[in-house]
């Protein structure tokens, strides 16, 4: 018997299989299709301090071996997940839940992960520093250390659970940005979130996301959220959560020797709805055909 | 929803562009205005198409030619397994007809409402149906709805075949409630022609196809919704048109 | 008949495809293989001040919809290119050919363009800044804006001949480095070079690429590609070459409407041979199904 | 170099992970030692595999199970249409020999000399075969060596089967040139042993398989080489061991 417990800054996770932010609603659409407790945790939809309806459609945009998405953070606001989200969720799903926050300042990351931190399910709080800055010119805040740090820092000073701060690809040196992060107070470091992409049509010549571009996700980016989970890994002396293109367990095990301890499935989930039930199965026979014994010796083989 | 491995027994034009296929397994129990959403060999996205019928372990979908995706569906062979997503999205209300429904269909939005007819007919009412098309040589279905029992009305843009215009041109005054599905300038013109109450049938771009990623989001009266989860079908009163 | 031929700096291509820079040698292999004269031209492999063995082997990788190569810029120098491959080239080829230049200095970049100038089959330098600074830290030219625009301004003091930047998109704004380069005298921007990838080899926990990571290109890159075409050529008033991902005549299309001028075809000619002159042929057909008689009516549609 | 549409005729196993694959349709001329690039659906990268045998309109390959390429290949069935790139490298010097060839190979080095030593005795030379396995059950081409007329010695790590130990233990003294194939640590080790003059087989990642990439590269006493295009033989005096 195989060993796929894993840690995450102090919680036992059965397996390190994470569905990521914004794939997998609060769980439900999930939690009719299967037992969604087989999970080793799962990220729920990004929530900002107000409910959003998030950018214009069409926010999808097929590519090779990937998508785009231009969501924008559609969601009911804080309040509304604890008070509607959660409690629904605590029926179906009886482990430690990942919250994902977003917000356009500083003070809205703090707002909403205080009130968050208090809720009993919540395990993590994973902080997506993705979004547009709107005070500092519209700049991400995940693309420059400073500001990912101050952040990190507004986030720990009001809470008391474990802070995973989510980083964007779209940079030069995320190694750096992870740094600064960690030198801030952050627990945990999860990446990549999607690469900036684009699509047109060629029947119109317009381009097809109405937003023009959009978040490029799936297989197709993982050789580069490998290289970052490799650079982010190293850099770092606390856990990091990997992600970005992983499909099966064999990406799962390749994400945990870059120097994932855990690891989240994102667009997979959209494109079959079982996708992290099969790679939580499929787990165990691909560590017994690459002679792994115990998830735990793995993580940063590569180093 | 249902994820199944079904295999294609049919694939043939019906018109220069738009194709049947029928395709065989244990389908699930669609509703009429629900959609399947079918992955294809090399593209990562699926592709949703409504259910045009769906009997015992056969489910009808028609199809029209517009991109990589449909493209690829015309060379599927006779024996080709898909992987399916079935008895996606809320689907039609059967019940807030009283007698006298009326279905208008504009071009491949005329598909679901063939299963749709069906049911209304076996649920004893009288089914009349308006179907719009550019031009003769793109009309398909006309006998198939007359043979389920529907009083069938056929519109062209170029007055072609039947009555010259739009859907909208055709509308018989007796029905008490429309089911609609088509373009969206068909749609918004039957939403300002009718006055009887009725629901629509609408089109986004999806990620998932069963309410996972806010991918397919439109705006309501009764706020956000999900075009593939809480639509695809919206009543007339929830549009904020 | 529709029209196929663009202008490139004043050089009129008879049509927009270009092979790629390392991915075509110095065309002769090709040449074997189809009359190369149908193409618009290409970008020969990148060209050093001495030789270069490059990087150890594995220097290839395979990832879904594409590859990582690390072959480190392996060249026999510019004499030998001067003496050796270009008369050979000529034999062959009857139309400007695009001189892709590397260098680890200021210097080289300015050595090497100067003496590629004078070649009169040479149509274009088109100038990689994708290499490790080697006096500046071993940080890329291409990921600063001040150190492009400074290789920019050395080899425009040495040469006569249009000079195009090709930028790496391993950085967070891509758009700020185009307009560096613009100022500094730069006559077009080609982009994008490789995103930093990395893949490891599961049953051994190490790196598949000697050199650890390598340069991630192929179908998958695509939608970054042309994100960034579309910024860059929205940004800078000078023409972009477009490339990245390209493997038909519509990714062609796409390219332009983002902003290309021209298009250069990589990592598809590595797995088929005939791929550029495939989409040279499929580009009228594909112009006509959507409605393109000339496609300098195209360039930046999309903007 | 040929890039040619071939079917599959053949495709069973030799052993549990080797499996022959044949291959008919227009292969060109291909030299023993030379080698075919597979492209396989889904997968972006070609897969090289030497050539064993080609014949009139069949080209035979080896393989060995080792990853995902090798995983689907054995699952491709007759009558599949693959995409090859055939006739890649510079194969074998067949002049090189006198009279007494030697054949030395490894484990999946041994298909490509099947195909020389046809040759070879096509020609009139006394050609010798050392094969070397880890054990019994990985033997495979013993028998068709022999009915070639080839002098056959098997080696086997383990003892199981012919003379145990290596390639190394078994070579003949009587053979005046050496062609190899097979794992690194054996060429390093054939290369100490054998005072005759020979050539051998490498392998290397390839992007393109025909000499465009550069990814390939091998230093060897006259410069860097590409393995796929100048190799992938090269003669023992080239090597910088
Ligand atoms: C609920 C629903 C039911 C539908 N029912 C039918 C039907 O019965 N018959 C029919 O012919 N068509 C139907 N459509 C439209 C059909 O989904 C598109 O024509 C099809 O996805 C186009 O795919 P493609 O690869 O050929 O086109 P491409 O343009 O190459 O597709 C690129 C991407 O855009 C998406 N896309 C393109 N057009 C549409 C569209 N109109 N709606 C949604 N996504 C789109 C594709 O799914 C794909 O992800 C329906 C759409 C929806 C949302
Ligand atoms: C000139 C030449 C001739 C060969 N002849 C044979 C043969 O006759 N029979 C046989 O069984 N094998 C042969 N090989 C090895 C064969 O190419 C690999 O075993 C095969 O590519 C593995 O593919 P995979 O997808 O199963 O493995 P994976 O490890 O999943 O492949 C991943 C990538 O690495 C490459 N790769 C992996 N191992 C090798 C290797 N040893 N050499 C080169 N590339 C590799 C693959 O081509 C692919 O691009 C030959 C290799 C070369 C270079
Ligand atoms: C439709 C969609 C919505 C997403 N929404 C969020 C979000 O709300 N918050 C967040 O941190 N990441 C979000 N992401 C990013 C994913 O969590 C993940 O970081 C990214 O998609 C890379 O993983 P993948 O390649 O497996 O999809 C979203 C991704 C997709 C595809
Ligand atoms: C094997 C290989 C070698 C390359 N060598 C060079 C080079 O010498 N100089 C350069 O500017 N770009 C080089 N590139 C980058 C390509 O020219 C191109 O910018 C990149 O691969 C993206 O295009 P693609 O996705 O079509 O491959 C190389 C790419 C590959 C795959
Ligand atoms: S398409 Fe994903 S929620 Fe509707
Ligand atoms: S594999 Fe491309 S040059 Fe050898």
């Amino acid at each position: 018997m195989v060993n796929t417990k894993v840690d995450l800054l102090g919680i036992t996770l059965d397996n390190p299989v994470i569905p990521a932010s914004g794939t997998f609603g609060f769980g439900y659409e999930f939690a009719e299709l299967y037992d969604i407790n087989c999970l080793g945790t799962f990220s729920f939809k990004g929530t900002t301090r107000e409910s959003r309806f998030g950018n214009p459609t069409p926010r999808i945009a097929e590519c090779t071996a990937g998508m785009i998405n231009a969501v924008g953070l559609q969601n009911p606001g804080v309040d509304a997940v604890i008070n509607e989200e959660l409690p629904k969720l605590k029926k179906v799903f009886h482990k430690p839940v990942m919250a994902n926050v977003s917000g356009f300042s500083v003070e809205d990351y703090a707002y909403t992960c205080a009130l968050l931190d208090r809720e009993e399910q919540v395990g993590w709080l994973e902080v997506n520093v993705s979004c547009p800055n709107v005070h500092g010119g519209g700049m991400s805040f995940g693309t420059e250390p400073d500001a990912a740090a101050e952040v990190t820092r507004a986030v720990k000073a009001v809470t008391t659970k474990p802070v995973i701060i989510k980083l964007s690809p779209n940079v030069k040196d995320i190694a750096a940005i992870a740094k600064a992060c960690e030198r801030a107070g952050a627990d945990g470091i999860s990446l990549i979130n999607t690469l900036l992409g684009m699509r047109i049509d060629l029947k119109t010549g317009r381009p097809v996301i109405a937003n023009t571009m959009g978040g490029f996700s799936g297989p197709a980016i993982f050789p580069v959220a490998l290289r970052m989970v490799y650079q982010v890994s190293k850099a770092v002396g606390i856990p990091v959560v990997g992600m970005g293109g992983v499909s099966c367990a064999e990406d799962v095990i390749e994400m945990m020797m870059a120097g994932a301890s855990a690891v989240e499935v994102g667009a997979a989930n959209l494109v079959d709805p079982y996708a992290s039930k099969k790679i939580v199965e499929a787990l165990p026979a691909a560590m017994e055909k690459y002679g792994i014994n115990d998830l735990n010796d793995i993580i940063g083989k590569a180093h | 929803m249902k994820q199944t491995i079904l295999t294609v027994t049919e694939n043939a034009p019906l018109t220069s562009s738009v194709y049947r296929m029928r395709l065989r397994g244990d389908i699930g129990a669609n509703r009429p205005g629900q959609f399947a959403e079918v992955s294809l060999p090399g593209l990562f996205l699926r592709r949703p198409i409504s259910v045009c019928c769906a009997e015992g372990d056969t489910l009808t979908l028609i199809y029209k030619v517009v991109g990589r995706g449909t493209e690829l569906m015309t060379r599927l062979p006779i024996g080709e397994k898909l992987d399916v997503l079935t008895c996606l999205g809320n689907g039609y209300d059967l019940e807030a007809s009283a007698e006298k429904p009326l279905l208008v269909g504009g071009g491949v939005g005329v598909p679901p409402l063939y299963y749709l007819a069906k049911e209304l007919i076996n649920k004893g009412k009288s089914v009349s149906v308006v179907l719009g098309f550019n031009t003769r040589d793109e009309i398909f279905y006309e006998n198939e709805f007359a043979s389920l029992g529907c009083r069938v009305t056929v519109t062209t843009a170029d007055g072609s075949c039947g009555i010259k215009g739009f859907v909208t041109d055709a509308l018989p005054e007796d029905a008490d409630y429309f089911y609609a599905c088509g373009p969206l300038p068909m749609l918004k013109a039957l939403y300002r022609a009718a006055d009887i109450p009725g629901e629509m049938s609408f089109e986004e771009r999806m990620g998932c196809g069963f309410g996972a990623c806010m991918g397919c989001s439109m705006m309501t009266r009764s706020g956000a919704k999900r075009v593939c989860k809480d639509g695809p079908v919206f009543k007339k009163e929830a549009l904020l048109w």
